[in-house]
């Protein structure tokens, strides 16, 4: 741990950067909630917020210990000149166990104190687990989804923010492999965060299978004034996500901001205008997924590129998400929300396209391929995503596999039809009526899978 | 007595409204559906996938008139709605047996 | 003319009304309405405490239908929608006078 | 066969949904409409501006009965429902041919 | 006031922590009124705003003043070796007048410009009139209760927040007796907040009597997305309201943090488990409950509690509050939003279990029960609890019935029927149809209480 | 460029508040898009959102140099003894085009980055024209509005910002010609934000025309649960809009807050008090109302008034405010939201009432007629209130005749009827019907004009 003064400056913004993050969580709450049926509202809502209560429990016990111990690994070649040759692969779990030690006024991270570091990544944790829900919204067990939260934290998420977060000698003298001895650029966790939860996302959408009326039903969202609050919060939060990163208040910090605005602001315009000329108008619905899109695709590029560049990068991203949630009605997956879409896309996106608009005057100061600085940070960027990508998919599809086969996923197809609200929390979303019944209830019927006719069953591997 | 039920395009109720009370009717009860009919293979866009939309939002209004009243009444709900689209909509008439005002209990014709 | 009233479980709707268009039928109104019948009894917990559950959500389709097609649509309409659970549902016929379509105020059968 | 429907206060509902029962009815379909009558004039105030109100909530009830039972329902009702001030609302009776119950197919006076 | 100099970056966070503060009155207005039937919802959320209004201007007057002017008092025993002996009871409330002198940029309070130790507290005093709320929902004209939030304000906020939050030498020379003489720890409110609008709230809920149909119908909440956003918001303001009170950017504002976060992830576990083998399923209020309770019994113990011990303060007192908001039912008291079940009780869990968790190592340096402490410190924060309790449930008591016997609580048992909305604010939260009717209007009814059955009114003492 | 060190405090700050700042756009969006009916409330939502990506990304291609480059002008007599003769009408486009060279941590601005003062303004461009939008509710076609939003960032904020935001000597040697040459004193925005987008919403609402039923229909907010958010949002932004245009974390910055929050307040309690008695009920919408009138006159106010002149500035101007709002009808022009009556009217009286309530010992340091100051302040501040009005009047009523005559401003009657969200987005609001229909439509009549009675088409010049 680098013993350096505490900053009062940079500790207040990194504290208020932690809130900001801490709040995207309900605001994808909303934003996903928003976009199921009325029937699914609230079970989508809960499966965010109990990524807040698993995620946040694990991380105080061993989970920052995993992904900012000292690390576990082993000595390789280096890939680039006097870089380091420690393949770091997964934090100490007992070094901060409990986050012993670190309420002392001498455990320092950078000019941070220890404490306000590990509540910044805390709120990445827990947001990156409930990303992942969007993929498998009206149909997953609440059960088998907390199960979920829980395995995903500890196999995929905690490693791999160890690998792209740790830097040697910041909390441990060792950090994790794609930071240090790959060198790819992620500023806020591009790979860490938006690949993978994507791409554990299409995982699960797999082993769940499809909804009953997938691509036969449009299943539009059911309150698109909560889409768009949760697409404002998330916007504000990530604020906190990216500028947060600098991990100080300084020019890199206001850089970061300036490009998550002028990103997200072009990602925006980009999705409205494929909206306006493929299907002949721009919706609220687009809107809302081009801010997402281009917060994603801007979270890694956020310190190393220019404004200009982030227009670029968020807009080009931004494109290519807009046509990749039209994927899944192609393959067949079910990726409900557009998690696989936005976030691996965008995710993937944004971490590529460092490698061709890094500009050495940016704050990372590396170049990419369009500044000159040839392919050299586009291959590293290329493997960082690539390994990512593998890592999380195959750990995820089998985490996925064993709680199917355990205590099982989805509900029941009456259950289904009749609304997993009703069913896994016994609520319903609204009950707006002025007219006051007793005791009135939304949840009606008590199908059995035969009753419906065939049609009506999709291929779901259920 | 009789009861005439209509389903008519949201925007025209208030021009129906208006003019079966100007036409004298007392009292009417107003309800939301949604209809099916004729009025359809709308297709709607959503994340670049086509739908054809089936159900329609439509107005239901239902008026209790006495019998010589209700072919007039018809006639005039039937024009106040017409705005010569498909969907506009259908007036009925069903035959009623009885009917009771509940704050005097008075029935029959002086219940209208 | 008949007017068929029914009203049945909303996750058989589409099964009902694909079943009734394949029958012929060009049209229908649909609303949604909270039952109460014998399906009761069910118990939710709301804060540790208990309470009856008495209302339940159900879907109304109302259809206009000629004379002799009436018996056969009844049928087809309670066929599609029993699932032979409690609270299943009814459907009931009633007699219609007339009938007008708005848009061209054509009226009695040509108007169904 | 009757098919009684009533437009009473949304208050009432409760009491009126326990007098039926109390009265042996076993079952009722119930929705919320808006209704128009004597029962208006009452003006809000709105950024400063006065407007009149036109539309009240109410809510519509729809009980199947036996014939001979169908007199006493409609007192029933519109004794549980009365609080003697305009607006109260209206009952009335319907002739219905047939009664299908969805489950069991059973249909006239076993439907109900 | 003791002169130091002003530290940006300290202030910088107390800024933004009081900014979150103030946000929490919004978001309890939004978690209050999802709460309520869809016919109470504007008035519930108008009584959390009102309090916006009327405290925000009492505090500029003489608020600030009673709270945090040089305190009146009389010199008694001390209850430490070298403690305090001056037992402060109440703020001089002319000394900062219209926060008389405040402006200069000499007017300090520790390493804060005073006046931002003024916006702090300022939104303290806001939100806990505005909690109280929830014991009366649905039937207190609106009147009433602004009348009260301006008496309860003088008479019972402002004197309790002087006693618990008012530091001898820091705003004046003497402080309050909760915190100097007794020396009971209460990081950021856990008595003057929660325990005194909780028991408040039960002092209003028994003079105003239960809600028609109070214990017969279940009158769940009409709009789960509104209470979710309520909790959301709350959560995230509350990391203004606990690592905010540490009133500087460092480490104890980061552990304070990190409790917040892990005491309510903790807290909404626990909840949900009560829920699960109590009621069977875990329910989205529930959730949103054991959040809010976490954060009640956090707020207290953020200083003086291990990350570990907050887990099980959370945990602790949020299943204490799961049973405990069954008991209006029991006996009869409609506390119809929960603030004895949740403020009260887990103000007082809070508040006592840092008796049993103060960790010595942690900012307050105190150790508890359970390290070793013995059981002073547990009688300290026992007597402070009961303190606040006793004398905000009396005063309030008295407030409560002055206005009953002047110009009256109670909306009639009619308008009560069609709607406070309505008849107090002559709106209706929601007119979402599609259709649009010329001048709908919701409101209906004019009964009088003798056109309902007996069974149908409640004993209510109107 | 002024050359001092970066102080991380008042990064901090500055940094967050961008982003409470930020926030307010979509807390505007929900605030405009609950009080429409909810035919329109995606359409209006849309209009703030896009807002965020338009501005966005002309602020950092030219936006931002052409208000804070070096000021294009000429020299005039001072108007103050030694005041600066310079007369700045427009800020060099090019000088910072694309924001080059601001990514250096040389670039700074006081004592931040220069990239934080980017990202702060950006939000203030952002939301001034977003305000605009509120004044063409439900009528005005999406390119229409996206096409005046360039326009009017263009040719009326980007210059107008610079005249009142722009010091010497800060971001260019020359700054603009309100905040130097003739001094009036705007500390947040009164002028540059509020009078001109209210006044430019005038200019709207004449060009447009009335909305069909407009003075016959009460037209009421849809959802007042979603009002309550934008002006809990809005409030809670508010407190970076005042205190972050401190620039600094200090005493500047805690009175601001201070003062944003009492006289916010007070003006609440105004509204609310205007309405008891004029109307009868005290409403939500009225609280709401009164929070943003408040909002609206602390903003050029809150650096030169004390907090109980605070409370007069907000209480006054609130209560004018709540009168104006009925002028509309009166006048017959249909500023449908209020940005006339609230924006404009609060806007002239807060910056007006500076000159009669500026306090010498608050931060800005000068006197108003009531504190002896004389008229010397008073006329300052009428000059600049009306330059900017004819300015902003004049120029937006051209760039909307030109749209109007060109692709055209207003949708169709029969459109209109339907909701604009349909036509405009292709969506709907809400679906909570937990009854699955299989792809309903809330969208249904072709109608012409010419299908419509007579009465029913108001005298709007379509
Ligand atoms: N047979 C029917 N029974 C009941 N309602 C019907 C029937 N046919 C049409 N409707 C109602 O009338 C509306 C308009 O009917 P549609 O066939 O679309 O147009 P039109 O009446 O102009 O020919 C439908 O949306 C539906 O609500
Ligand atoms: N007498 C009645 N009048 C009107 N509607 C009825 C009547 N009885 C039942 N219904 C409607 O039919 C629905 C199903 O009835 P229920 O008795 O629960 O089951 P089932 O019809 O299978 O015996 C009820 O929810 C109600 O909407
Ligand atoms: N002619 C009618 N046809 C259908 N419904 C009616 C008629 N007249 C009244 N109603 C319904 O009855 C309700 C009460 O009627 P109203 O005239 O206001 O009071 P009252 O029945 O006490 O005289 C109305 O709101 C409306 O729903």
């Amino acid at each position: 741990m680098t013993m350096l003064e505490i900053n009062s400056g940079d500790t207040a913004w990194v504290l208020t950067a932690a809130a900001l993050v801490l709040l995207m969580t309900p605001g994808l709450a909303f934003f996903y909630g928003g976009m199921v049926r009325a029937k699914s509202v609230l079970n989508m809502m809960m499966m965010s917020f109990i990524s807040m209560g698993t995620i946040g429990v694990l991380w105080v016990l061993f989970g920052y210990s995993m992904a900012f111990g000292d690390s576990i690994g082993f000595e390789l070649g280096a890939t680039r000149d006097e870089g380091p040759t420690f393949f770091g692969i997964l934090g100490n779990p007992f070094q901060y166990f409990g986050l012993q030690g670190l309420m002392s006024p001498d455990a320092v991270a950078g000019s941070l104190p220890a404490m306000a570091f590990v509540a910044f990544q805390a709120c990445f944790a827990i947001i990156a687990v409930a990303l992942v829900s969007g993929a498998i919204a009206d149909r997953a067990s609440f059960g088998g989804w907390t199960l979920f939260t829980v395995l995903w934290g500890i196999l995929v998420y905690f490693p791999v923010a160890g690998w792209v977060f740790s830097f040697d000698g910041f909390t441990g003298e060792h950090g994790g492999w794609i930071a240090n001895w790959l060198g790819a650029l992620d500023f806020a966790g591009g790979t860490a965060i938006h690949i993978n939860a994507g791409i554990s996302g299409l995982a699960l959408a797999l082993v769940l299978g499809p909804r009953i009326g997938f691509g036969t039903k449009p299943m539009r969202p059911h309150n698109m004034t909560l889409v768009m609050l949760g697409a404002g919060l998330l916007w504000f939060g990530w604020f906190g996500f990216n500028a947060g990163s600098a991990l100080s208040a300084g020019t890199t910090a206001s850089v970061a901001w300036v490009n998550t605005l002028v990103a997200t602001a072009a990602a925006m315009l980009a999705w409205l205008l494929v909206e306006r000329f493929r299907d002949g108008h721009p919706t609220s619905l687009g809107a809302a997924s081009g801010v997402v899109a281009g917060l994603v695709a801007i979270t890694p590029a956020a310190g190393s590129v220019s404004p200009v560049g982030a227009i670029f990068v968020g807009g080009i991203a931004s494109a290519a998400c807009a046509y990749a949630v039209g994927l899944k009605y192609k393959f067949g997956y079910d990726d409900s929300l557009d998690v696989v879409g936005v976030h691996f896309v965008g995710g993937l996106f944004g971490t590529v396209l460092i490698g061709l608009f890094a500009d050495p005057n940016s704050p990372a100061g590396v170049a990419g391929l369009f500044y000159g600085g040839g392919v050299d940070q586009l291959w590293r960027q290329a493997v960082g995503a690539i390994a990512v990508t593998v890592y999380a998919f195959v750990v995820s599809y089998l985490i996925a596999m064993l709680i199917k086969r355990t205590i099982g996923w989805r509900i029941t197809t009456a259950d289904e039809l009749s609304g997993i609200d009703l069913v896994e929390h016994s609520e319903a979303g609204y009950d707006l009526s002025p007219v006051y019944y007793s005791n009135k209830v939304q949840r009606t019927l008590f199908l059995t899978k035969d009753d419906l006719p065939e049609t009506e069953t999709t291929g779901a591997s259920k | 007595m009789k009861l005439i039920t209509a389903i008519i395009q949201p925007e025209v109720l208030e021009q129906v409204m208006k003019a079966v009370v100007r036409h004298g009717v007392g009292g009417m009860t107003i309800s939301e559906v949604s209809g099916y009919g004729r009025q359809r293979g709308h297709v709607e866009v959503y994340r670049g996938e086509e739908y054809t939309i089936d159900f329609i939002t439509k107005v239901r209004l239902e008026i209790l008139v006495d019998d010589p009243e209700c072919e007039e009444v018809v006639q005039v709900i039937a024009g106040a709605a017409r705005t010569g689209q498909v969907g506009d909509g259908k007036v009925w008439v069903v035959p009623v047996d009885d009917i009771v005002r509940v704050r005097t209990g008075e029935s029959g014709l002086a219940a209208v």
